[in-house]
């Protein structure tokens, strides 16, 4: 019969006015946001980065900066190089993570935020004092020991470095030991037992970044 | 019946046999046709019901510098198998090949896009125009001399 | 000629045929612009006038006129790439634009006021986004939304893509993202709702640039 | 007897509401008659074949996201694949269900998308759409998760996905699947036998079968004109040879045929994921490949997916080196337009933009 298709489609829009609404009333409201979302921003640690500059080589767009200079401590005896500049630039960045991908130290991370919108295009660069001083709201992506802690981005509380890593940051610490000692005297604390296995979830995609 | 793919040896004989002077050689997994005879290798390519390759799936060139390869990827539907079939054009300056677009229509915008990004020109086809460039562009930028 | 044709009154030949002239004045067009658009053009920005003479009334009728203009802004419906379906998705029921009165995509770019360039500019399109970007009633204004549009993002470098649509036509606020999500889109709307809400429609001296915002090298 | 007028030949795009995306039209029109039609590609040529040459093995992925920007997971997977031949390696089974699973996911959001703006042209004034999009957002959700972008994924590498899914991937996908007969179900009883729909669409611009054959059409353009094939079915990559479904046909080839087989496959494709989800088993999801791959010098590797557009395949051709010497994209959007000039033909101003609507390009993908 002619029209009755018309009736059954009507029917379901008029079913709709019972519903929830599936709007987010954006600006009070948000959305939950999964741990692994990759905001348009950087989490970097700069305790961890060794300035080893594998995010820049592996950056697709190389818009990762980086200059570093020998610190004064001596470099022989495996101390990290400093960093003068780290900049990334945002307004080419296309957020696809490779560069969390490559870092070695797990020192950078995709941040959560996506608030970034700029008047200029001349200030949209992510200096080294803006990672430095910003809130470090890391997203799990890419760094599986996050998610096995059932960690979440937005429950707004910063980490600290040391909560974010790999491995323990005693394990970090003994390693360094580990190499500056390796020319010299003894290496007593550096015992087995307090190494942590590396990569907690069954996941672990962390493989390729050491190899 | 299971999809398979054809070789190269297989090819060249059914060719050998239809259009001579047609093969070049037979490689593992395609066979490598005289330029020239392109359109006729493909006409008996489409119309022999042994081979019956209806469908073209993609004509690809690659620059070698001092040649260029242009790969053509085909299907039967009836007979389910898959061939490749290649053409080897040596030089750089004026390169031309003969047009499918009379066997395959499918060939249409991919020859227009082969001759727009490489610069490799199909004789016989009705359309050369530039089709992802305008009219004007500097050179065919997928060459390798192209920066 | 087939007869068909004669009587239909059509030029002989294949249309693709007869429209080599038309290829030839666009592509020229296109190669003029690739040739001058060198340099970003000048961002414009809103000049705060050391001199706050701006009495009661004008300040009031400012910031009705801004008022006004911001909470009714109608973009041109203009997608390039992946970040217009983001577009679209802003305006869609999950995120629904039409709660900043913005639901209106118009097609013709003489009833829009913003213009969201969603995706990336090539070459061969930007004779076409300026010709838009001139059609539309002043005031106006333009997001870039995604990096594609604000530096051509991923396809830097590439052979046809403009590094940056800001080399064509003035743009007021850019999003980062590659696509940036409904919400990121959203707040780039709400700065440039803060931004329209300071312009000095009254104030004299000040005048209109291509472009819908005042102009910055004015005294 | 005809009555005599001036033919009038009118550009239409590159802006324009209904052309989806960038796409340009010459047309000579006799009153509302189509006369000529000559299509005008290149306003989204970004040049990926040649930044493809530019980059290693793994960064591409990137680039392939941005093709089919409505199917990113499915690029990624030819891509993958075309990668993986090349190596002579083939992922973990758990990796070759999620992909699966991210693929298929992705075939319902590319076809809600193929759906919807094809009942937006026929001037449905965005009701379907917005179900279509809500359906839609559930799934880039579930992207979300996964990967953490929605649109530009980059999820799948070659050897494998880059993660394995978190937990509470697992309870979402069931909620959404669980959802997802009620949704489409509702879009059906919406549109399905709406007779307008109907009028608007049935017989219109046809399509026969050895003509889109001989234009290299593929996917739901080539199964509405009556050939059951099906990449996944013929040449089963991934996962698809351990899962049971069916390819929907239809066999007039009209723009209503176009319409309904991507409806079927939207079930389909539920059916599919709902299989894997069943089959997974735990393990690894991703090779231990390095992390830059230089695959033996002068092979060549022909990567072919089922992609909701129609048979999407990479043609790399190596040298030894990092990146790929040659990456060329066979993109079926731009192929099915091989027949753009046969389908508008003879038919009118108003069944132009319907008719490309229901070949369902993405210009990100002709134009590359």
């Amino acid at each position: 019969m002619y029209g009755l298709a018309m009736v059954k489609g009507l029917m379901v829009t008029l079913k709709n006015l019972t519903r929830k609404p599936f709007t987010v009333q954006y600006p009070e409201e948000r959305l939950t946001q999964h741990p692994r979302f990759r905001g348009e921003e950087f989490v970097w640690y700069e305790e961890r980065c060794t300035g080893c500059a594998s995010c820049a080589k592996y950056c697709p767009l190389g818009i990762i900066k980086i200059v570093t200079s020998p610190s004064e401590t001596a470099i022989d005896q495996g101390d990290k190089y400093r960093l003068e500049v780290f900049d990334i630039e945002l307004q080419r960045c296309m957020f696809c993570g490779l560069c969390v991908e490559a870092c070695p130290y797990d020192a950078l991370f995709m941040g959560s935020g996506f608030e970034q919108g700029k008047y200029s295009r001349k200030g949209m660069f992510i200096s080294i004092d803006q990672l430095r001083q910003s809130e470090k709201h890391p997203s799990t992506f890419f760094r599986p020991q996050l998610e096995s802690t059932g960690y979440n981005p937005h429950k707004n509380r910063p980490l600290d470095w040391k909560e974010v890593g790999r491995e323990s940051w005693n394990w970090h610490r003994q390693e360094k030991m580990g190499m500056r000692l390796a020319s010299g005297p003894d290496l007593d604390n550096g015992s087995a037992e307090e190494l942590e296995p590396a990569g907690t979830s069954s996941s672990d995609g962390s493989n390729g970044a050491s190899s | 019946m299971p999809f398979q793919a054809l070789t190269g040896e297989a090819l060249a004989d059914r060719l050998a046999e239809a259009v001579p002077d047609s093969v070049e050689r037979a490689d593992g997994d395609c066979v490598w046709v005289e330029p020239s005879q392109i359109a006729i290798t493909a006409q008996f390519l489409r119309d022999d019901p042994g081979l019956d390759f209806q469908f073209l799936n993609a004509i690809s060139a690659v620059d070698f510098i001092d040649s260029f390869d242009v790969v053509y990827h085909l299907t039967s539907f009836r007979q389910q198998h898959k061939g490749v079939v290649k053409a080897r054009l040596h030089g750089r300056e004026s390169l031309s090949l003969p047009s499918v677009y009379e066997v395959w229509r499918g060939a249409d915008l991919q020859e227009r896009e082969v001759w727009d990004l490489m610069g490799i020109r199909f004789e016989g086809h009705p359309n050369m125009k530039r089709i992802m460039l305008w009219e004007g562009f500097d050179g065919h930028p997928l060459r390798k001399d192209y920066l | 000629m087939t007869g068909e044709q004669e009587f239909r009154g059509i030029e002989s030949g294949p249309l693709f045929d007869r429209t080599w002239h038309i290829d030839r004045v666009e592509g020229a067009a296109v190669q003029g612009l690739k040739d001058t658009s060198v340099e970003p053009l000048s961002e414009p920005l809103i000049e705060v006038p050391d001199d706050l003479k701006g009495n009661l009334v004008v300040t009031s009728v400012d910031a009705l006129v801004n008022w006004g203009r911001k909470s009714a802004l109608w973009p041109v419906t203009f997608g390039l790439a992946c970040c217009a379906f983001e577009m679209i998705a802003t305006a869609m029921g999950r995120f629904d634009i039409a709660r900043f009165g913005m639901e209106a995509f118009r097609a013709s770019p003489r009833q829009a006021d913003l213009m969201i360039i969603a995706g990336t500019v090539t070459w061969k399109m930007a004779p076409a986004i300026q010709r838009i970007h001139e059609q539309m009633a002043e005031p106006k204004w333009v997001i870039s939304m995604g990096v594609c549009a604000t530096s051509g993002g991923p396809y830097f470098g590439s052979y046809s893509v403009v590094p940056g649509v800001d080399h064509i036509i003035p743009v007021d606020v850019y999003v980062p993202g590659c696509p940036p999500r409904p919400d990121a889109l959203l707040f780039g709307v709400m700065e440039l709702h803060e931004k329209i809400k300071k312009y000095h429609n009254l104030r004299p001296g000040s005048r209109n640039v291509p472009g819908g915002t005042l102009a910055a090298e004015n005294p | 007897m005809p009555i005599r007028t001036e033919p009038m030949t009118v550009n239409v795009g590159p802006q324009h509401p209904s052309t989806h995306g960038v796409f340009r039209l010459r047309i000579t029109f006799d009153g509302e008659e189509i006369l000529e039609v000559e299509p005008v590609f290149g306003y989204l040529h970004r040049g990926t074949e040649k930044l493809a040459e530019e980059r290693n093995y793994v960064q591409v992925v990137t680039l392939t996201d941005r093709l089919d920007y409505v199917s990113s997971m499915i690029n990624n997977q030819a891509y993958c694949l075309a990668v993986e031949q090349l190596l002579e390696v083939e992922p973990p089974d758990r990796g070759k269900y999620l992909r699966t699973i991210a693929a298929e996911l992705q075939r319902i959001a590319a076809h809600l998308m193929g759906i919807g703006f094809f009942l937006q042209d026929l001037g449905t004034l965005g009701t379907p759409l917005m179900y279509c999009f809500r359906t839609r957002e559930k799934i880039l959700d579930l992207f979300e998760m996964l990967c953490g972008a929605r649109i530009t994924v980059s999820y799948l590498r070659p050897g494998g996905v880059f993660a394995d899914a978190p937990e509470d991937f697992w309870p979402a996908l069931d909620r959404f699947l669980t959802d997802l007969p009620g949704e489409l179900s509702e879009l059906e009883q919406l549109i399905l036998e709406n007779e307008i729909v109907m009028v608007r669409t049935r017989g219109v611009s046809t399509l026969p079968l050895d003509m889109a054959i001989n234009s290299s059409v593929s996917g739901p353009v080539l199964r509405a004109s009556g050939l059951a094939w099906d990449w996944r079915k013929a040449e089963p990559y991934d996962a698809y040879d351990r899962v049971e479904f069916d390819v929907p046909v239809a066999q007039n080839g009209d723009n209503y045929d176009r319409f309904w087989v991507r409806m079927q496959e939207l079930h389909q494709s539920a059916r599919i994921v709902r299989q894997c989800v069943e089959q997974i088993e735990p393990g690894p999801v991703r090779l231990d490949l390095p992390l830059v791959l230089r695959p033996e010098p002068g092979r060549e590797a022909y990567g072919r997916v089922e992609a909701s557009k129609g048979e999407l395949a990479f043609y790399l051709f190596s040298d030894g080196g990092i990146s790929p010497y040659r990456c060329k994209i066979r993109s079926p959007s731009l192929i099915n337009l091989t027949v753009t000039e046969h389908l508008l033909v003879g038919w009118k101003l108003a069944d132009m933009i319907v008719t490309l609507g229901s070949v369902d390009i993405n210009m990100g993908e002709v134009d590359r």
